[in-house]
């Protein structure tokens, strides 16, 4: 199967620090890759580096055979390439009906109409309750953000980078934070992505890793040190020894 | 060459008025996160305090100013007590609001009280005299408000960066919640800290009264050109300010001097080119 | 009998309504704000007026109603002047202090049927945009020619003009130049500096580097002329021997406390002093003294509100309290009376004030004060200006 | 509240939507009405309201909705009354609707303008560029004294009829009509435009603009955008203020002018409509009313009331009375 999303050597240093060193990672439709590894090791500036917020030192973001490692993070986004915030982002003042349905209208470059509510298109409407029905929070839709749980909120978070219906999609730790008791529904979610889907998930709940994702890329000190089955993963000494290690460290620093 | 020179100095001399005199909102804007609009009306009463004590009552100036300072603070813990507590952590419109609606009780009382003229500070003789440079004169005034102005940059700096009490301070604004769970009285750090900055408002506008005289509407006069120094600078910063005082009172200095027929526009075309290059100020920090 | 009684009685209610009537006036100037200071003069002219000469004209009672304009705001300045006459039902306007509130209101007057006496706005051009205007005050280039020569016949052949950036900066520069240049001088530069303007420190060096002798400049009293008056001393220029010209607004009374030291042996020609010495004035700062509370505050905005409700008494008086603008206006044409500044003529075809400019220096009187001293008088003045305009 | 409503009816909806702005169309129409007989004295006054209205209700597109934080925004309103006046004084164009129209292109062009500068800063260096646009504008104007009159002010608008049928009278009857029908349409507009997908993007930018951005929204263009749409209100309402007192001066481009109108809309509550209606009102009313009783010391009574608002109603008059409600609601379904 072809790539629908391709990071190659991919570099990026801070002053003299190099955060990510030649990394490279591929993915085709219907994928499901965890990415992991442990504190420091660059998640955040990997993902930052692939939604375009900040620009590489050297190597290339392909997109649906797309070079867009130039673009700006809109771009991408309306290229296809999507994520979700560690720590909910979400308009406090607006319901769920109006976060879904400004995405949707956004996919479509409908934001921008002045005249006439989302509410009086039913096409919008729509597919917006349809969403929130599927991840379970429809009977919220008109309840201010603010107001309702954080784990719902988690919810709504993943209903509103599928409503971009995206090609490759960036999860953000999208159990971080959630009380146990609303996990389920949340990893029930993540099962019933669209298969065509390319999820590209960084987690540190190990056990959410192993039951959702075909393949494991561990990410240490800026570099990817394993790109496997997650059978192997485990079993792996640059891996065990990046982990163990780290939790050495984090001992004597504490 | 010599023409250079003496805007030089002039602009030297009037960017360190415009530190000692805005200094004091920097410390509420950047540390306590207060859009302190009030600011130069707690100048003003320095303003008049001072006034008062040199010229009806012929105390020495030294005195007056000591007055002015303990007077203003004096006058401004009930001001902090009953109102500014509840505008800290508030959005910046509601802070606005505050403290405009404060200006404007202050200049409506300033005004009944020590009637709508101008008041004056009497310097002592050793600081009216002109003093020589070789090439140009300048007042001893303005000598004396540079002094004050590194004393003042340097006693802040030292005070912020340097004592314990300025550790608190810093961590009360970073992180509040934080900084109570460390046993820091944020109540007490908040209370110190604005009187610090209107005991350096107060000054500022006795030393910088020589420029901007001390009359009612004062509060208000001045109120946008505080504003535009402390944010230029990156509120909060000293370093900031002080180069954003010096760089400001160059242009001003020299567009007045070349062209004061443009000068305004000199002065705010200055304003948004360095904004434009340092969106959140000279010495900003990230948000 | 009976008839007879039912005649008296409606002559006494109809003498009533004629003798007995309110005649409201509407005074329109800056009564909070940066410029309260000459709000406060206004209303001190008025009560002086009113204290000395009764509150009443021929029986009818005249009730002032104050309006606010604290700063140039033309649109406040119309919608409160238009208040004032059509809710307040005032028959005459006055005051205002600014040219531009003066002009916003005078569209109103001929379809209000009411006339305006200007108390200080001090453009020439006021008088020219409605029959209904008449000046109680000065025009800047009334007071700003005379100085021109005074600064030549002194021996001041080269001469910087310095004034703040706005009508009456930019009027009183014209004005100086003309009758300067008219006289053989000649102006080396004219600068003209923002209304918002702390540090004339740089404008002093420019003085110096311009090479002239003397300097005119004009700048709105308050901080700005405190600013330029003390940066002259300081930057060594008033030591130096250059000369200092201006109109009598830079070292108006109100200010001279706060100037001090830094204004003595200052020359400016103007209309009014309150030093000037006559029984008439006497009596006005006395009564106007007593009205502002703090003599120190008294000033010349004073004096032209004073006059100006000589004329509308004037007015009342002609018109018997009817409401007739425009006979009340033909009534003060060539109206000539002995103001607390002297001899003063409304002048039958401009409606502007002929009167004497003095020529005066800031002295210190023996208790410590300092005043202007009237050191020389030119005789009716009218309005060079209005040349100009025309 | 609307709360387990799983069913969307799009037409109910619609219907409900309609009803609340047919209400608040009417609302403001019956104090028009009211205001025109009971104060018929003072309509110079309700109309130069009407116009200030304009630009606060400019103001809250911008600070209310998209979260830009300016004292500068009188550029927009000077613009609009400049841009009718000069077209009156210097090209005869005299036609109030025309008028109108040159405002508020005029007004549009100037937020264009500033809101490419303004939005180059966030917080405090946002509201120094704002600050430093509009004494920018004063200068400007004060310079260009061949066309703008200078500190004197721009007389000489003689604005024609309306329509050719209503001339502007002494009592100011035809210019508060003119103003109250121009209120009613812009913010018959402007309910539209804030509900619209577009106000919805604007108040998403306010909350958070990086999760716009994330959700492939264009966070500057918008705003750009709405500060045209914003400009072109303040226009309008500037364009108003220079038919009905024809003259214009240097105030109308004030900073003063610019952190009035922001107390306004503060003093209303930010973020609606009615807010800014009702801040605008209740602040030049109360001006009016105290600055007549004392025209000396009335600064220091409003200075007061800017004080208890903040203290008693922070969320502004009509944000605190609308959540006082709301809570009632609550309390009580």
């Amino acid at each position: 199967m072809t790539a629908i999303f391709d990071v190659r050597n991919l570099k990026k240093t801070f002053g003299g620090l190099v955060v990510t060193n030649d990394v490279s990672l591929s993915m085709a439709p219907g994928d499901r890759v965890a990415l992991i590894g442990p504190n420091g090791a660059g998640k955040t500036t990997f993902v930052n580096l692939v939604t375009g917020n900040i620009l590489p030192n050297a190597g290339s973001v392909m997109l649906c055979g797309e070079d867009v490692t130039r673009l700006g993070p809109t771009q991408r986004v309306r290229r296809g390439l999507v994520r979700s915030f560690q720590v909910t982002r979400l308009f406090p003042e607006m319901t769920p009906e109006e976060h879904v349905a400004l995405a949707i209208l956004q996919r479509e470059g409908r934001s921008g109409r002045m005249f006439a509510s989302h509410r009086a298109m039913p096409d919008v409407m729509q597919e917006g309750h349809a969403l929130l029905s599927r991840l379970g929070i429809a009977h919220l839709a008109r309840h201010r953000v603010s107001e309702i749980a954080y784990g719902q909120q988690r919810l709504l978070e993943l209903a509103l980078a599928l409503a971009l219906k995206p090609k490759v999609l960036l999860l953000d730790e999208p159990a971080a934070g959630v009380p146990q008791s609303d996990t389920a529904r949340i990893e029930q979610a993540i099962a019933d992505l669209p298969s065509d889907l390319a999820v590209l998930m960084i987690e540190h709940d190990m056990d959410l890793v192993f039951r959702f994702a075909k393949r494991v890329v561990v990410l240490a000190a800026g570099e990817i040190i394993f790109d496997g089955s997650p059978d192997a993963v485990t079993k792996d000494a640059r891996v065990r020894q990046a982990y163990l290690g780290s939790y050495a460290d984090a001992r004597s620093v504490a | 060459m010599q023409t250079v020179f003496s805007i030089g100095v002039d602009a030297f001399a009037y960017g360190m008025v415009l530190f000692v005199i805005s200094i004091g909102l920097s410390v509420t804007m950047g540390l306590m996160r207060v859009v302190n609009l009030a600011h130069g009306a707690f100048a003003m009463i320095g303003g008049y305090i001072a006034s008062y004590a040199a010229r009806d009552l012929g105390l020495a100036y030294a005195v007056a100013v000591m007055l002015a300072i303990a007077g203003t603070i004096l006058i401004a813990i009930p001001v902090e007590r009953l109102l500014y507590r509840r505008i800290y952590g508030q959005s910046e419109l509601t802070q606005v609001l505050m403290t405009i609606g404060i200006t404007f009780c202050i200049i409506g009382i300033a005004n009944y009280v020590f009637g709508p003229t101008l008041k004056t500070i009497p310097a002592p003789d050793a600081l009216r005299q002109p003093i020589s440079l070789g090439f140009r004169t300048v007042s001893a005034h303005r000598l004396f408000v540079i002094a004050c102005g590194t004393a003042v940059a340097l006693g802040l700096w030292y005070f912020i960066e340097r004592t314990a009490f300025g550790v608190k301070m810093r961590a009360a604004v970073d992180n509040a919640a934080m900084a109570a769970a460390l046993g820091v009285r944020t109540e007490v750090v908040y209370a110190v800290s604005f009187a610090v900055a209107v005991g350096l408002a107060a000054f500022g506008g006795v030393v910088g009264a020589e420029l901007l005289p001390i009359e009612p509407y004062y509060a208000l006069r001045y109120m946008v050109t505080f504003l535009v120094v402390v944010s230029v600078g990156g509120a909060g910063s000293i370093p900031g300010a002080l180069a954003a005082c010096l760089l400001l009172g160059a242009i001003d200095t020299t567009g007045r001097y070349l062209m004061p027929e443009f000068g305004e526009f000199f002065f705010y075309l200055a304003v948004i080119a360095i904004v434009w290059l340092f969106p959140r100020g000279l010495a900003g920090r990230a948000e | 009998m009976k008839k007879l009684a039912i005649a008296a009685l409606a002559a006494a209610l109809l003498g009533g309504v004629a003798h007995a009537d309110i005649i409201k006036v509407g005074v329109v100037g800056p009564f909070s704000g940066p410029f309260a200071l000459q709000g406060k003069n206004f209303k001190a002219g008025i009560d002086a007026y009113m204290a000395l000469n009764g509150n009443s004209v021929g029986g009818d009672t005249i009730e002032i109603i104050y309006r606010d304009v604290p700063t140039a705001d033309p649109a406040q300045s119309k919608a409160l002047s238009q208040e004032l006459v059509v809710k307040e039902g005032v028959q005459y306007l006055a005051g205002f202090y600014f040219t531009p509130d003066a002009m916003a209101a005078t569209p109103l007057l001929e379809q209000a049927n009411v006339p305006m006496v200007v108390m200080n706005a001090a453009t020439s051009a006021i008088v020219t945009k409605s029959p209904y205007v008449v000046r109680t005050s000065f025009t800047t280039w009334q007071t700003s020619t005379p100085i021109a020569k005074v600064a030549f016949d002194g021996g001041t052949k080269k001469v910087i003009s310095v004034v703040s950036d706005y009508g009456p900066g930019v009027d009183a520069e014209a004005a100086f130049k003309t009758g300067f240049e008219a006289a053989g001088g000649e102006i080396v530069e004219a600068i003209r500096i923002p209304l918002q303007t702390n540090d004339f420190s740089p404008i002093m060096q420019r003085i110096k580097d311009s090479g002239a002798e003397g300097v005119f400049a004009f700048l709105p009293s308050g901080p700005t002329t405190l600013g330029f008056v003390k940066a002259f001393n300081e930057n060594g220029l008033k030591e130096g021997g250059i000369k200092f010209f201006a109109p009598g607004d830079l070292t108006q009374e109100s200010d001279l406390p706060a100037l001090g030291e830094a204004a003595l042996g200052l020359t400016t020609t103007f209309h009014y002093a309150v030093s000037h010495d006559s029984a008439e004035n006497k009596k006005f700062v006395e009564a106007a003294a007593k009205a502002i509370g703090n003599p120190a505050e008294l000033s010349f905005p004073a004096v032209g509100a004073y006059d100006g409700m000589h004329v509308i008494y004037k007015m009342i008086d002609a018109t018997g309290g009817e409401q007739d603008a425009a006979k009340a206006v033909d009534a003060v044409k060539g109206l000539a009376w002995e103001s607390p500044r002297g001899p003063v003529t409304i002048d039958a075809e401009s409606r502007h004030i002929t009167q004497n400019i003095y020529l005066r220096e800031v002295a210190r009187a023996d208790d410590g004060t300092y005043y202007n001293k009237e050191i020389q008088t030119f005789e009716n003045q009218g309005d060079p200006g209005l040349a100009v305009v025309k | 509240m609307l709360s387990g409503s799983d069913t969307l009816s799009v037409t109910g909806d619609r219907r409900a939507r309609l009803t609340r702005d047919a209400i608040g169309v009417l609302v403001i129409l019956a104090l028009g009405i009211a205001g025109y007989f009971l104060f018929p004295n003072n309509l110079a006054l309700l109309t130069r309201i009407t116009a200030i209205a304009l630009l606060v209700l400019s103001l809250d597109l911008v600070t209310g909705y998209c979260g830009v934080a300016t004292l500068g925004h009188a550029a927009l309103f000077g613009a609009g009354a400049y841009g009718a006046a000069i077209a009156a004084a210097h090209f005869g164009i005299a036609d109030p609707i025309a008028m109108l129209a040159v405002g508020i292109i005029a007004g549009s062009i100037a937020g264009l303008v500033s809101g490419v500068v303004v939005l180059r800063a966030h917080g405090l260096p946002q509201l120094v560029l704002s600050i430093a646009i509009i004494h920018l504008a004063h200068e400007a104007a004060n310079k260009a004294s061949g066309w703008t009159g200078g500190s004197d002010g721009l007389a000489g608008i003689m604005p024609d009829a309306v329509f050719g049928l209503w001339q502007f009278d002494l009592w100011g009857r035809t210019a508060y009509v003119f103003g109250i029908v121009l209120l009613i349409v812009v913010f018959v507009l402007l309910r539209q435009i804030v509900r619209s997908p577009f106000g919805m993007l604007c108040r998403g930018i306010r909350q958070d603009p990086v999760r716009i951005r994330a959700m492939g929204g264009s966070v500057h263009g918008t705003l750009v955008r709405m500060y045209i749409i914003s400009g072109a209100v303040a226009g309008a309402g500037g364009a108003l203020n220079a038919i009905s007192t024809q003259v214009v001066g240097l105030d109308s481009l004030s900073f003063t002018l610019s952190a009035e109108a922001m107390v306004m809309l503060v003093l209303g509550g930010t973020g609606s409509l009615y807010g800014a209606l009702i801040g605008t009102l209740a602040f030049l009313w109360f001006e009016d009313v105290v600055s007549a009783a004392n025209p000396f010391h009335w600064l220091t009574i409003v200075g007061a009331l800017l004080i208890a608002v903040v203290l008693f109603a922070p969320k502004g008059l009509y944000g605190s009375l609308a959540s006082y409600f709301e809570h009632r609601g609550r309390k009580n379904p």
